[in-house]
């Protein structure tokens, strides 16, 4: 039996979990940084019609 | 009695106490842990590159368990590192919650997802040796059920966090979880191993022949160091983003979009 | 008796209300008023020790709390004497016998009723005489003339100025429709931190 | 006050906290049922999946009764400080200023009494459907009747951790679940032994010693729990 497709298997697996695991928390960031700007815009159109 | 109008005077606070308050400052640590993380992918992917061509490249098949055994290069590490990761969880779990450290308690959560992905890589690693090795994906032996069940703590310290609503809160009851666990992880393992020589489990064991040649050391001790530091970019990178998340509303998260956006 | 400083509490990273300074002595009422939402029962919560502030000290100095607040820690299953004679044998408490403490409240009537037979004004009435049970020297009311008739209302200030004329102390939180009657009252308004 | 009134009074609270727990179980007698029938069900599904083979069924016995014990006891652990965290009793056991830990210690005896005692006592009926050897019946009693006061102990951490959810049961069972292995492990190892006529006194004893660990640290884990989940 040819060991080959396993260790290909494991390396695999580890890389998309572990990439996965790196980059989650940056596409969880440009989500927040989208909510932010959101956030701006809401607070400044408000404080244009208050003045 | 005296009611004083309570709008302007701030607490007055000694040193140390500024010292810490400065640490523990979300716009400090945000700037500061910064100019790490690049620098942490760049080690552990130039140490990574180097370990798996010395590991899966020049090292010499293994005379027992053949090419298989360089799964063990992915394997082992990921197994160290979904211990160490517990017990640097635990610690600053212990941390948080007897000086209600925010920034310790953010970090301790954030260890958590980390941990728990290595410790599926550990386990699909680990099955995926076991197939050429024993014949078969899955065996209950001692390392990898105390894997599995390691990995079940993580999902419920995970699922704790992220149940309850308030942010600090869910914290300390996660980090409380962590702690618990932390008790009860040697009693398991320890159990667990126990439980698998009772029913005369498989006895293979790891590392194949009792000697390990150099050739062999060496990319597993470069893999341990390189997966520490993928440890140390992912944790601040989370860490950072948990603090945007949580304080979205606060001047300095403008302040610090608005720097990086020129 | 509860000296309060610099007292700020934080829920989703934003003080529920400004800074509380207060120094409440024995024979004072503290009345914490303010608008629905400025955190009048998350203060009360954390001079009763069960939230713990963000920053600020707290310093206390009676023999005892007593608290009621919205959820009133009556046993359902209970009549209203267990669940009194509960709370002294829990307390350790043993002046008054709790069927004189019924009488004073008005429940003699429904004394032996399990308390889920209760209305909810009577189940206030209930808590005011757990409040007696305790003994303490410091009161702790959140809202408490919510669901009780004209007569419930009188019966708490009867209570409250017989408890401060005693030397004891109360911190009482209310929306403001009635205020008691009490000489060294001092009114505290609460301003909410999001106002800020 | 002095120390030993201090002592006299809070063995007095302990004592009425675990009467009044008794009490109003008893006041809702066919809910203290559920457990028990829940264990004599899950038990009998096991004939059913597997079939009624009885070597088969003595060999899994411990196990299987283990396991449901496990499960009974979960399912049973929300009505531990449920009731008391809603109606805001458990607020005025703060304000008391008992010390918390013996309030959890207190309401842990006292559901061990009303849900762990229950499962000791039916083992031999489940035993016998089991059809495990006679020889064996004493020690998985005695390792019922030791696990599942830490069933209870460990549990009432989890409890105290997810009260404040809304639904915190599937929860529960998650947190909890991975504390049980060691138990589970040593107790069925136990009742193993003793059906393979090996000596097994050293599992019982290693399943004491986990008894007095959780009964040390585990209401002082449950209290800061419980403080938590208040706030």
């Amino acid at each position: 039996m040819s060991h080959t497709p396993f260790i290909i298997g494991a390396y695999s697996i580890g890389a998309i979990v572990l990439l996965w695991c790196a980059f989650a928390p940056l596409l969880r960031k440009k989500s927040i940084t989208r909510d932010i700007r959101r956030l701006v815009q809401v607070e400044e159109r408000s404080r244009d019609t208050n003045t | 009695m005296n009611v004083e109008t309570a709008k302007t005077n701030k607490p007055r606070k000694n040193a140390f106490v500024m010292f810490i308050h400065k640490m523990g400052s979300p716009p400090w640590f945000y700037n500061f842990t910064g100019k790490f993380i690049p620098w942490f992918w760049a080690i552990f992917i130039v140490l990574t590159v180097w370990g798996l061509y010395l590991g899966l490249v020049k090292a010499p098949a293994d005379y027992l368990q053949g090419e298989s055994f360089r799964i063990l290069y992915i394997h082992v590490p990921a197994a160290w590192m979904s211990l160490l990761i517990y017990i640097s969880m635990a610690i600053m779990a212990f941390i948080a919650l007897v000086w209600r450290i925010r920034i310790v308690e953010i970090l301790a959560m954030t260890s958590a997802p980390i941990g728990a992905a290595f410790t599926i890589v550990t386990l699909a690693a680990g099955s995926l040796w076991g197939r050429p090795t024993w014949g078969t994906y899955w065996v209950w032996d001692a390392r990898l059920t105390s894997e599995l069940v390691l990995l079940f703590i993580y999902l419920g310290i995970i699922g704790l966090y992220n149940a309850i609503d308030e942010p600090r809160k869910a914290a300390r009851a996660a980090c409380l979880l962590a702690l618990v666990g932390a008790v009860n992880l040697p009693i398991i393992h320890y159990s667990v191993k126990w439980w698998n020589t009772l029913h005369q489990g498989s006895s293979i064991s790891l590392m194949g022949g009792s000697s390990i040649d150099t050739s062999m050391l060496w990319p597993l001790l470069i893999m341990a160091v390189a997966t520490k530091f993928y440890y140390g970019a992912n944790l601040l990178t989370r860490a950072r983003v948990k603090l945007l998340e949580q304080d979205i509303r606060k001047a300095w998260v403008r302040e610090v979009l608005k720097e990086k956006n020129g | 008796m509860l000296s309060a400083s610099q007292i700020v509490f934080e829920r989703y990273f934003e003080p529920v209300f400004e800074p509380v300074n207060f120094d409440l002595k024995s024979g004072e009422l503290l009345l914490v008023t303010g608008a629905n939402g400025c955190g009048k029962t998350t203060l009360i919560r954390v001079l009763a020790g069960i939230l713990h502030p963000t920053s600020g000290q707290l310093d206390l100095k009676a023999a005892g709390m007593a608290y009621v607040g919205h959820y009133l820690g009556i046993k359902d299953d209970l009549s209203v004497v267990e669940n009194l004679r509960f709370m002294r044998d829990f307390l350790g408490t043993s002046g008054t016998s709790c069927e004189q403490l019924i009488s004073q409240v008005g429940l003699t009537r429904v004394a032996e009723q399990q308390a889920r037979t209760l209305s909810a004004g009577q189940r206030k009435r209930c808590a005011l005489a757990r409040l007696l049970v305790s003994e303490a020297q410091l009161w702790l009311l959140d809202e408490p003339y919510s669901n009780l008739d004209q007569e419930g209302v009188e019966l708490v200030d009867i209570l409250l100025n017989r408890h401060l004329d005693a030397g004891g102390a109360c911190v009482l939180a209310t929306h403001g429709a009635h205020r008691p009657q009490w000489a060294g009252t001092t009114d505290y308004h609460l301003v909410s931190g999001a106002a800020a | 006050m002095s120390g030993q009134a201090v002592n006299a009074s809070l063995s007095r609270a302990f004592f009425a906290l675990v009467r009044r727990d008794i009490l109003l179980a008893f006041r809702r007698r066919t809910e203290l049922l559920f457990p028990v029938i829940f264990l004599m069900v899950v038990v009998s599904l096991f004939p059913l999946g597997i079939g009624p083979g009885p070597q088969l069924l003595a060999r899994i016995a411990p196990g299987v009764i283990w396991i449901a014990a496990l499960l009974a006891t979960v399912i049973s652990l929300d009505a531990l400080f449920r009731s008391d965290f809603e109606d805001g009793t458990l607020e005025q056991f703060v304000i008391s200023g008992h010390p918390l830990t013996l309030i959890a210690l207190a309401k842990i005896l006292s559901h061990w009494l009303v849900a762990g005692l229950p499962i000791v006592l039916l083992s031999p009926l489940l035993a016998l459907w089991m059809n495990l050897p006679g020889e064996s019946l004493g020690v998985m009693i005695l390792t019922l009747a030791i696990g599942t006061p830490i069933l209870s102990l460990i549990g009432s951490i989890g409890v105290g951790l997810t009260i404040s959810l809304k639904r915190g049961g599937q929860l529960l069972s998650l947190l909890v679940f991975p504390l049980y292995v060691p138990i589970l492990i040593i107790a069925t190892a136990a009742v193993m032994a003793a059906s393979d006529s090996l000596p097994y006194t050293q599992f019982l004893g290693l399943l004491t010693a986990g008894l007095i660990t959780s009964v040390t640290l585990a209401p002082f884990a449950a209290a800061a729990a419980l403080k938590i989940s208040l706030s």
